[in-house]
């Protein structure tokens, strides 16, 4: 907010001009699409999680950049998605992808429902800390009963047929996600990324960024703050949801750890990093974010350490993010040459 | 009978711990308007220090001496946290509550990891003093004497708190720059010092949490995330920025945890925060909050 | 012919009667000036009209109907907008999206997920055409955050009227800004108004705009209604004279 | 200039990004009472802020007692002798009055100010010279003042300061008649008292009731200073300045 004219004109002229979306989403999408056969397998894993990391923080910060809500607790809806999937393994025997994701919508939309409910009317610190709360009922839940979950040994989930068979994983399992799986998620991505941004720039999104803005104002054009507030909640939570989803058959098992409030909190750095003014922000931030940590754990033990005086030094020097910074950057050399 | 006695004692150990954390969590909120999350790392601190102190390099001495160095840990704390308040918290206070969230929380993250490489990622134990204490019987049970100890610190403390801040010139200062900051600076206050004296209070107590509870269970990496969760629930119950709130959340907590031990202990945590959530629906400022 | 009517509206705040069983009304078509002195009730006055918080007491009848314990939103669905005295603006978002999305929100297009909102022309071109009733189609692409003071009352007065009320309040459109961009705002604020034939209230303290640019003048003095006339009775009225402007010994 | 107390030389003073004062320029001089009055919003609330340092000025100096303090912190300002009463009183709520009193009298300068000396024992003498009545309430918490009360307590307190001038921001907005008269007396009590006292007020009639000299202020700029009874034979500052 320190910056409040360079951070907004990002918005403004973002969803000014769909040429300008275009000019930087075509070039990206096309190096997204031949990734996977330039780079080795791992990096194009590593990519796998971040795509997939993207789309929960997309979500994500529907609520945060666009609604003005710094929620804590969207682990719970990443760990909703991945359990009910592995559940859905254990106990339903299915196998199905496409299952998978319509079972992850469906839980996740209940449970963002009922804690959209109780949290959609507190703001700021409350809003943080009754979410945070919510959020650590489900992982107590998924800690103690061990019967059900698996405990901290967690719930081993295979890979899935996707396409309703069409493809699967009875071959190479590393070739298999770095390919047939990576394109699955890029798809999903794109789909997401596409829906988002319609979204935000909908006469709905307007909405939800007025009562970003001024609450008191947007009620006072009409906006029915509550509703709107709880209409984004449901769709932050059912992308990030989405995200749990794919990421278990990914990650191979799913613990309760990702239903931690820390977890929650990775959500938020990574969106901060990218900047949370701007669209593309925690779709940059995820997957930087996703190969900053791989290589902060490989490199050394203390990689919170290293995290944790990132994410210091980028609230204190960078509050607008990777994109933020770079659009004010290019804004500057455009100015000058 | 005695049992019911037993799980009322371990209530009021638990309450007491958790009321020096959350105590302090919601003394510095109640003045900056802050929400430190890497609060519970300073308890976390506290506990490591007074375990150095008395498992490491004093063990082996008399009990005398182990209790002077009981407090290390609050001592610790406080001098860490008046050296972060100035530097890393008081360019935030004008900035979105977003923010101070943020450096909080990569707070959280650097003093998580300093902590294991000062002291290694095994658990540090100061049961000497825990056993030197040895125990005493409650009907047919035995039970730890220094667990009463335990219950004496809180106690104490929180009496101590109370006369400090309704008692003293500095409690007088203290509350009026709480309820109103620019008023205070109008009339003469350093509201920068009290800051920072309210922020080391705050660690203050966290550290003694930790100091007091270490030679019960040892310090142990991540005990710190999950003590300020705990601490967020007994402030969301006690309302946020309360010293009262504090003392009550606390002990509403400490009964509760214990009777979820007792009869549902797959659901306790649960319990808990469910309970919070339920008096965020009802009084959503807490119960001696303001809105 | 009254468009609103307020019967015996009673609010206390403490033991302040901020506003004391007022009996007010704004009738089709004109423009209104509530003046007083700090205190005397009349923003109070509006934010209960406006539904901002409840009255304690009395009635308030919009077009005969009874909106006392209407929602803010009823209240604009009925046709009743407001202005702020502190300007009131969404200001990450452009002057041009201000009113764009306000139009939405009228039409009940803000419930509009999956559209996008750049899509429909009629919004935009409306919006564009509030700007330029309000001479501020050239700011159109700036953040409402960005402008100059007096650009912003008047940004924030065409947000309320693009909600196309019936009757607009307008809270000291004129405080805040420069001597020189005074008039300017009033003109374009009232022909606006008087063109599109709505009725406006405006709350002012100056007295120059209040004798040149109203129909009516209400005068409200510790929370009651001191004096209800035309600029010239008003003009005339010793109580008025003695109570607000200080002095019986005015111009 | 021999004798000044308070000195505000063209300063320029924003709210968020919107300019509240223009230039504004404005002298108080030893033991004199000033009123700046203006309507609501022409920025006399901002003038006193200024003042008092809670917020910054943008350009041009003030000067307390010949010394620039245009960058000091609010404390210090309130340290070397403003004491300041704002509009809604700012008492705070869970101290009792008694309390509300001890934050300035403990943090007053020894010597005082205004020629009194630094008050002795409980220190409240001075207080109650000007307003008995508040030690009628004295053990009350603030919460439970009545506005009159408020008022009162918000002046005392900055008195137990021992200041050496004192800002008052509408200090007579919502008391009925009589009690604005005996605000009034109050004023002048404080004035003998030998402390300085600069004045913001809505009402002209209250001003120059007060006053020694005046200022009005209109949209950020200072549109009159003279003696109160030349203010009435200026038509311009009675148009913009009633209502």
């Amino acid at each position: 907010m320190s910056t409040p004219a360079v951070a907004a004109s990002a918005i403004a002229r973002e969803a000014g001009s769909l040429r300008h979306v275009f000019r930087w989403a075509l070039p990206v999408a096309v190096i997204l699409l031949v990734v996977p056969w330039i780079v080795p397998q791992y990096t194009a894993i590593l990519l796998t999680y971040g795509l997939i990391m993207a789309i929960g923080a997309l979500g994500f910060n529907l609520l945060l950049g666009y609604t003005g809500l710094l929620s804590f607790g969207h682990s719970a809806y990443f760990g909703v998605g991945a359990y009910v999937v592995a559940l859905m393994v254990k106990y339903l025997r299915v196998g199905s992808m496409e299952l998978f994701l319509l079972g992850a919508i469906v839980g996740s939309v209940i449970v963002t429902a009922v804690f959209g409910f109780v949290c959609v009317r507190y703001t700021r610190i409350f809003f943080g800390i009754l979410t945070l709360a919510l959020s650590q009922v489900l992982w107590s839940l998924a800690f103690k009963f061990f019967w059900v979950t698996g405990g901290t040994d967690g719930l081993r989930v295979p890979t899935p047929s996707l396409l309703a068979g069409l493809a699967t994983g009875t071959g190479d399992k590393t070739d298999f996600m770095s390919h047939a799986y990576y394109y699955y998620v890029l798809v999903i991505f794109f789909a997401c990324v596409v829906l988002m941004w319609v979204i935000v720039n909908s006469p709905f999104g307007k909405a939800l960024q007025a009562i970003r803005d001024n609450e008191t104002r947007a009620e006072f054009v009409g906006v029915q703050i509550w509703r709107y507030r709880f209409v984004a909640f449901l769709v932050s939570g059912v992308f990030t949801g989405l995200a749990g989803a794919l990421w278990v058959p990914l990650n191979g098992l799913t613990t309760p750890d990702i239903m931690h409030w820390t977890f929650s909190g990775e959500i938020v750095f990574m969106t901060v990093l990218g900047g949370f003014r701007s669209f593309a922000g925690p779709i940059v931030g995820a997957i930087v974010f996703n190969y900053l940590k791989t290589y902060a754990v490989g490199y050394t033990v203390y990689w919170q350490l290293l995290l944790g005086a990132v994410l210091v030094a980028l609230v204190v020097s960078l509050p607008t993010g990777i994109v933020g910074t770079a659009e004010r950057l290019a804004a500057r050399w455009k100015k000058g040459g | 009978m005695e049992v019911l006695l037993i799980h009322l004692v371990n209530a009021l150990l638990y309450a007491s711990v958790l009321f020096l954390i959350a105590g302090g969590l919601s003394l510095i909120y109640g003045v900056m308007r802050i929400v430190n999350l890497a609060h519970g790392n300073l308890y976390a601190f506290g506990a490591y220090v007074t375990a150095w102190a008395i498992g490491g390099v004093a063990a082996g001495a008399p009990s005398s001496l182990l209790l002077v160095l009981l407090p290390a840990g609050a001592f610790a704390a406080a001098v860490l946290g008046a050296a972060l308040e100035p530097t890393l918290l008081r360019p935030f206070y004008k900035r979105a509550e977003e923010y101070q969230l943020l450096v909080t929380f990569g707070l959280l993250m650097i003093l998580e990891d300093l902590l294991r490489f000062i002291w290694g990622p095994y658990p540090l134990s100061a049961s000497e003093l825990f056993e030197n204490f040895g125990s005493l019987t409650i009907g047919d049970s035995l039970y730890p004497t220094y667990n009463f100890l335990v219950i004496g610190v809180g106690i104490v403390a929180a009496v101590f708190l109370w006369a400090f801040i309704y008692k003293t010139r500095f409690g007088v200062v203290l509350r009026a720059t709480s309820q109103n900051m620019r008023m205070a600076s109008a009339l003469g206050v350093n509201v920068n010092r009290v800051y920072v004296q309210a922020f080391t209070l705050g660690c203050f107590m966290a550290g003694l949490g930790g100091a007091i509870v270490v030679p019960g269970q040892s310090a142990v990496l991540g005990m710190g995330v999950d003590a300020l969760v705990l601490a967020f629930i007994v402030v969301v119950i006690g309302g946020l920025g309360s010293l009262e709130g504090a003392l009550v959340g606390a002990l509403i907590v400490g009964v509760v945890r214990e009777a979820g031990i007792a009869w549902f202990p797959e659901i306790e945590l649960a319990v808990l925060y469910l309970a919070a959530a339920i008096v965020l629906l009802v009084r959503p400022a807490g119960l001696f909050g303001r809105p | 012919m009254s468009l609103l009517v307020t019967k015996e509206l009673v609010k206390y705040f403490g033991d302040t009667h901020a506003v004391d069983h007022v009996n007010f009304t704004v009738k089709h078509r004109e423009v209104l000036a509530l003046i007083g002195s700090n205190g005397a009730g009349k923003t109070t006055l509006v934010n209960l009209i406006s539904g901002l918080f409840p009255p304690d007491g009395g009635q308030i009848l919009f077009r005969d109907r009874d909106v006392t314990h209407e929602s803010v939103h009823g209240r604009i669905e009925a046709g009743i907008a407001r202005s702020f005295q502190l300007v009131n603006l969404f200001d990450q978002l452009s002057a041009l999206d201000n009113i764009a999305l306000t139009i939405f929100s009228r039409d009940h297009k803000t419930k509009k997920l999956v559209s996008l909102a750049s899509a429909d022309g009629a919004v935009w071109d409306e919006a564009y055409e509030v700007l330029r009733l309000f001479g501020l189609d050239a700011k159109a692409r700036m953040l409402a955050g960005g402008v100059s003071q007096g650009e912003r009352k008047l940004l924030d007065v065409a947000v309320a009227y693009a909600l196309k009320p019936k009757l607009l309040f307008l809270d000291e459109p004129t405080s805040g800004v420069s001597t020189r961009e005074k008039a300017p705002i009033m003109d374009t604020v009232t022909s606006v108004v008087r063109s599109m034939g709505i009725s406006a209230a405006i709350i002012e303290h100056d007295m120059d705009v209040v004798f040149n640019y109203s129909d009516r003048i209400v005068a409200m003095h510790q929370g009651t209604i001191l004096a209800d006339g035309t600029p010239d009775e008003i003009r005339r009225n010793e109580a008025v004279r003695t109570t607000l402007i200080g002095t019986a010994d005015a111009h | 200039m021999p004798g000044m107390m308070l000195e505000l030389e063209r300063i320029d003073t924003f709210r968020g990004p919107a300019q509240i004062l223009r230039g504004v320029s404005l002298a108080v001089q030893h033991g004199e009472a000033v009123c700046l009055v203006g309507r609501n919003g022409a920025g006399k609330t901002t003038t006193i802020d200024s003042i008092m340092g809670l917020l910054p000025v943008r350009a041009g100096k003030v000067a307390f007692q010949g010394r620039d303090i245009t960058r000091l912190p609010a404390h210090q300002r309130a340290l070397l002798g403003i004491g300041y009463a704002p509009e809604d009183a700012g008492i705070f709520p869970d101290l009792t009055v008694e309390e509300n009193f001890q934050i300035t009298s403990w943090l007053a300068r020894p010597g005082g100010a205004g020629g009194a000396p630094a008050p002795a024992g409980n220190g409240y003498e001075r207080i109650f010279s000007i307003f008995p009545e508040v030690r009628e309430f004295l053990t009350r918490r603030g919460l439970h003042l009545s506005g009159g009360q408020k008022k009162m307590v918000a002046i005392s307190r900055a008195i137990a300061l021992s200041p050496s001038v004192l800002l008052l921001d509408e200090p007579f907005e919502g008391l009925a008649p009589v009690v604005v008269t005996r605000f009034i007396e109050a004023v002048k009590a404080i004035k003998a008292l030998g402390i300085s006292v600069l004045i913001a007020e809505s009402n002209l009639v209250n001003a120059t009731r007060v006053a020694d000299r005046l200022y009005a202020i209109d949209r950020g700029e200072i549109i009159f200073r003279g003696q109160p009874n030349e203010v009435f034979q200026n038509e311009d500052v009675m148009k913009t300045i009633r209502g």
